[in-house]
């Protein structure tokens, strides 16, 4: 349906006659979140296997980034450790063309979508603010503020549609970005232009240190749907079929002209919000553990070992897994561990098409400034380390 | 409409000699400026709150939804950052979008977007991915409009790297500057002085005038006692004060500096040099407002020619006043000649410093 | 329910025990808008006398104000002409202490609080920005940034119940507001922090001329409560005694500890957005005059016509209505055609405590300027007319 | 942490004599002065995101929700125009809302609530409401912060009239400033420099060392060669290169302001007319920042004591950088002392003016 069909003035009848433009029903999610593992539901045996590897990747992914903030090679990193089924499931349920819009926390869905890891953590590494090309790979920068990504999603894929081009935006946040005037504004949109988008609000329990309880008083964040007008649906989050599924039935349902959904995913934090956040200060160790006994690898693999797949043509699913992951880690380690050449003139680059006069002034200022130091190391006997020290 | 809308009509148009020139009011030169971008480029779309069957509640996009469609000259959902951020993934995909903000007031809620996004999507990729948009704020008072409807925010669009900040004062300026900002691949805050969308300049639709690019200022009109830089509905006024002050024997140089960003340092420090004396006029108050930025920075290109500090005549750093008192608030031709008069005209005399 | 009630760190078992926490049904609107007139329910016959003079007074104020912009005597008049129902049921469903958190198109719901329509106008008339005090007559400031008021009665109505005193906040925004972020946020903190307040929304159709339907995509602006976990009620808003009773409903709700409520009241603008609007240009005279046959004056009035109602102790309740309007549009004229004695002074006066040195030297200029004038005033022949050009 | 905070820790504090007076991060004496606040005070309320049982992420609110309860340190929805905006409500039923804004680019979501009411409402009201509001606001870079933690933003708080805008240098001016902010009846913005929050100074927690009321500045250091104007976390930057510079013969006084509105023109002036030169160091953008406004109100009031044009040194006029590239944008001792050197020295020998 395109903006036209819909752009009448709105003609209501008087109220005598007035009635509500739809029944809400079909937009309300279920009362149970989706569930795929365990159920015995038929599931393509390649699919749990491609995402039984991506799991493990990325939680691998996970932990070697962790490793590197102790390491000091990364400036920061919020783990998505527990929530490795939405990330990965978001990766997937999409075509190439499609776009992704992530929130600062999911990195993993870029590399999921096979973005090199070094470029998927650019910003987080403290070296520039986005590390790759979204036209080149149809993920969006980053967003650090929260759900102002969301409006971007809506945009984009009202501009695809306009231009007639088959493309879908999937876009990602946070339970507590839900609480923000930019996700309540973009729904909207994506409602009323009936925009090929699709939200993911990966409920992980909390905000920073702010448990769900204190963000929202609805029965579940999909049932907010329901207010745009577009259906809400509710999925276990560390089901990974099941996160699959409920996205790629709403992905062709954007596609086909459908609208947007909201996807609640409830999924859990197992880390800290970051390397640097205390957990111990606002939640119990019990918590953690009652959620690492729902962890989405184990249901997964679980899953496939009642079904027999874990071992195929004499090789254990788990090992070719395991080594992937570690042949991955090593890469991103030993890559992580050289030092980023940064040019500190890149600071004039980009800020306009052209740098203004204004800017040209204040590059030759920095050149100098530059010039001037290197002078001067270059005088003192220790000339030799006087690069590097980039960070 | 006020008097100075009026003689800035009279003011800076060269008499319209040629018949296809008519008196023509600001804001329809600016709606020429949308038709004629869209008509020429289908990735420019325009979109905003009542731009479509209504044309805006100044009638800017008039027309344009009859012409264009729904799908190029949208009616949006009632939401400033909804419309901000929907038009940077607009611009992610390709397209020019132009955003109608329907009050400078009203622009505040898509504030975030703005700045966090709009103006730094290029630099965050590195070139990757250009804002190629225009948003189009109505900005200023002098209309009579109740609280919110007055403010002229530039302070705070200027402060903001990665943005362009425009204000036409003309008509041929409206149309001109507009399209430039339409074919700018950088985002442009492009701020139209609401006092001035009913003043008229003889102007030809059918062949525009070209006007200076982006980042020049224009001088309006040449003196050689001081200089009056301004811009937007503050131009108008200086316009008037120059000839009033010519009774006091001061020949004004009036500079309209059309681009808050890019700042023009060549065309304003070069007229400050030959004066030796210039104030800053412009309606956003005055504390943290252009005029301090433009002050200092002229001075510091021109300490040596200056005979007198460089001062400013500004709006009272109050939140923007009622209708029925904004006149005393406003930066009028009588607050402009206080200020030339206090350029320490003696100290030519007494000083010795001859120019 | 306190704030500190709901402080505990949010601990949801994991997800295979997973339940949304409540059932959304009690949160939905009906199906139908709510409607008391013509149905034969029990009504109060003093409420419905009362209602009605309000309306009739309400509706004589509208077209007064709206003279008074012909007549150069208002800046600008935004006419709830039509919408009296809901205007004059808001102001009947509080107490005197509750507070009401009007947008700029709430004039009338002030006036029928009692407040003076000479106040109640000032800012309409382009003298002060608030012509009353907020804290004397429990109207915050008429809101003309579109729904950033809801935050504040929020924040107000949590106030007063931190510190243990019965108020209630009503606030009003209209269809078009909905979509701001505001709203968002300021339903979502009353709905977690359980604060006694009442939104109402008024459906009148139109955002200037933005139709409902490319406003939102909802079943009803109602259905968005579910989304925030509160109550969401649909009322007919032509229909005055409903409006006032679902209000009375909410209002008694939220001050009994039961939480906030959202109340859409499906109503019409029949005036153009304002006396500056050219309403031809988006909508058809046909849709006007259908509203105009479920008028809430006519609506009322042939409910007490049925009831008996229109004649008491030998008097016309019509004619008594009438009178009281004429007296009040009278008064009203008069009143607005005497010039208000604005002192430019106190533009430097409330913008601080105290004023800054700046402001100091700035209202020293101003005095001068003002002073010279006045000497030049003074020098002129007709010196006379000098003053009070206020306009 | 920074040598600027290090040096900073060592440089304006008098020897701690008292045994009472210990090291104290700054942070911490935020810390104090928000719980001292509450405890003599019951409409004192803090709220924001993560205060509670966190402690807010650098841990300013740290025990204040164990000490006061939920009611008092309120964790938030994550909605800064929600938060502003209710704390707006609150104020209006008298209660004295401090919110705390987690980083001061994620302030801007609530700029429409800050410019449009919190600043107005006084006004709007002719005095009936006003807003005894404590907006806190963690600025500026140099901690390695990624994208969009790094901001500084005072140039639209300045410009916005109704607002007072203070920073706080010292960790007895963040005690003092602090309580001096909660307890105002006007709104305040209060910008804490991030990179000064594990800055330590000799202080008594036991009795805080009094402090200049709002609006004043201080001297930091005496000096007679030329004036630093500076503030916040570019005040310790100020005081090294003042220390550096006597190398060059050069003997500089800083004057810290701690209160951007109001100025306080009486101390600045009176610093300038002194030495004759000044220069405004700060870290947030050049162009159409702070230090406009300041050299030019310092040109309107002293330009016939000045040797040399007031020179700004600022961060560039880009978006914040990434950590790796940080430390060539911040104001660091070398181009502040590169300014200096600017001055014009010559000219007092070449034109005879001794001082
Ligand atoms: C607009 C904005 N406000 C505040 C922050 C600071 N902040 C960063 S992450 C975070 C919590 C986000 O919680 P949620 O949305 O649930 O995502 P999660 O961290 O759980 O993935 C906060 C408050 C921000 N980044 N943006
Ligand atoms: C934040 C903001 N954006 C835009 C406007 C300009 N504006 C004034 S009224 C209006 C339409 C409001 O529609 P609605 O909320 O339905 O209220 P109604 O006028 O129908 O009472 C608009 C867009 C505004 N006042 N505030
Ligand atoms: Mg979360
Ligand atoms: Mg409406």
């Amino acid at each position: 349906m395109t903006v036209l069909a819909q752009s009448g003035a709105y003609r209501p009848a008087p109220p005598p006659a007035w009635r509500p433009r739809t029944d809400a029903a079909p937009l309300l999610p279920d009362e149970e979140p989706y569930r795929l593992l365990g159920t015995g539901a038929e599931l393509d045996p390649e699919l749990l296997t491609t995402l039984y590897s991506q799991l493990v990747l990325g939680r691998r992914y996970n932990q070697q980034a962790t490793a590197l903030t102790k390491q000091g090679r990364l400036a920061v990193y919020p783990s998505s450790t527990g929530q490795e089924a939405c990330e990965v499931a978001a990766a997937l349920a999409l075509t190439e063309r499609d776009w992704l819009f992530p929130s600062y926390r999911d990195t993993l869905a870029a590399v999921a979508r096979g973005m090199d890891p070094v470029e998927a953590l650019t910003l987080l590494r403290g070296d520039w603010h986005c590390g790759y090309d979204p036209r080149a790979t149809r993920v969006a920068p980053l967003s650090t503020p929260l759900a102002t990504q969301l409006p971007h999603a809506v945009g984009l894929a009202h501009a695809a549609r306009l231009r007639g081009d088959d493309v879908v935006a999937l876009a990602l946040v946070g339970d507590g970005g839900t609480s923000e005037g930019d996700f309540h504004e973009a729904l909207n949109f994506a409602a009323v232009w009936r925009a090929p988008a699709v939200f993911l609000v990966q409920n992980n329990g909390f905000a920073i240190s702010v448990p769900l309880a204190k963000q929202t008083a609805a029965p579940t964040l999909a049932h907010k749907a329901v207010g745009y007008g577009m259906p809400g649906r509710l999925v276990d989050g560390n089901d990974a079929p099941a996160v699959h599924a409920v996205l790629t039935e709403a992905v062709e349902r954007a596609r086909s002209g459908g609208g947007p959904t909201l996807v609640e995913a409830v999924t859990y934090r197992v880390d800290a919000h970051t390397n640097a956040d205390d957990a111990t200060r606002y939640r119990q160790d019990a918590e953690v553990a009652a959620w690492r006994e729902h962890d989405p690898i184990t249901l997964l693999e679980t899953e496939l070992a009642t079904r027999g797949l874990l071992e195929r043509d004499g090789t254990d699913l788990r090992a070719t897994a395991r080594d992937a992951a570690e042949r991955m880690a090593a890469d991103l380690r030993e890559r992580m561990h050289r030092e980023p050449a940064l040019d500190p003139m890149a600071l004039f680059d980009h800020v306009y098409a052209e740098r203004t006069g204004q800017l040209r002034e204040q590059a030759e200022q920095l050149r100098a400034e530059l010039a001037a130091q290197e002078d001067a190391d270059d005088a003192r006997p220790d000339a030799d380390d006087a690069e590097g020290d980039a960070r | 409409m006020s008097t100075a809308a009026t003689s800035h009509a009279a003011a800076p148009a060269p008499p319209a000699r040629d018949p296809a020139r008519k008196p023509t009011p600001l804001a329809q030169a600016l709606n020429r400026a949308l038709r004629d971008a869209m008509a020429e480029d289908p990735s420019v779309h325009v979109l905003g709150e009542d731009v479509g069957a209504l044309g805006g509640v100044f009638r800017v996009t008039d027309g344009l939804t009859a012409e264009f469609g729904e799908d190029r000259c949208t009616d949006t959902p009632l939401a400033e950052a909804g419309i901000l951020g929907a038009a940077v993934g607009m611009a992610m995909y390709g397209l020019r979008p132009v955003v109608e903000m329907q009050f400078d007031a009203f622009a505040y809620p898509a504030f975030e977007q703005l700045v966090s996004h709009v103006a730094r999507m290029r630099n965050r990729t590195r070139g990757a991915l250009p804002m190629p948009l225009t948003i189009r704020v109505p900005y200023g008072g002098g209309i009579g409009g109740v609280e919110h409807h007055s403010d002229s925010s530039e302070a705070y669009y200027i402060a903001t790297p990665g943005l362009h900040v425009l204000t036409p004062a003309t008509v041929a300026d409206a149309y001109g500057l507009l399209r430039q900002a339409i074919a700018s691949d950088d985002p442009v805050v492009f701020l139209e002085p609401k006092r001035l969308y009913w003043a008229k300049d003889a102007w030809d639709p059918g062949a525009p005038a070209a006007v200076e690019p982006i980042g020049r200022a224009a001088v309006r009109r040449a003196g050689t006692s001081a200089t009056l830089i301004t811009y937007g509905p503050s131009v108008p006024v200086c316009l008037e004060a120059a000839e009033a002050a010519r009774a006091e024997g001061w020949d004004l140089e009036v500079v309209d500096l059309r681009s808050l960003v890019p700042f023009d340092d060549e065309t304003v420090t070069a007229s400050v040099r030959r004066t030796g004396r210039a104030v800053v006029v412009h309606e956003s108050g005055g504390f943290g407002g252009p005029g301090g930025e433009i002050a200092a920075r002229v001075t510091e290109r021109c300490f040596h020619h200056l005979e007198a500090p460089v001062l400013r005549v500004a709006g009272f750093d109050v939140p923007y006043p009622p209708p029925m008192l904004e006149r005393h608030h406003l930066p009028g031709v009588d607050r402009v000649l206080d200020a030339v008069d206090r350029l320490q005209w003696e100290s030519r005399w007494t000083e010795g410093g001859g120019r």
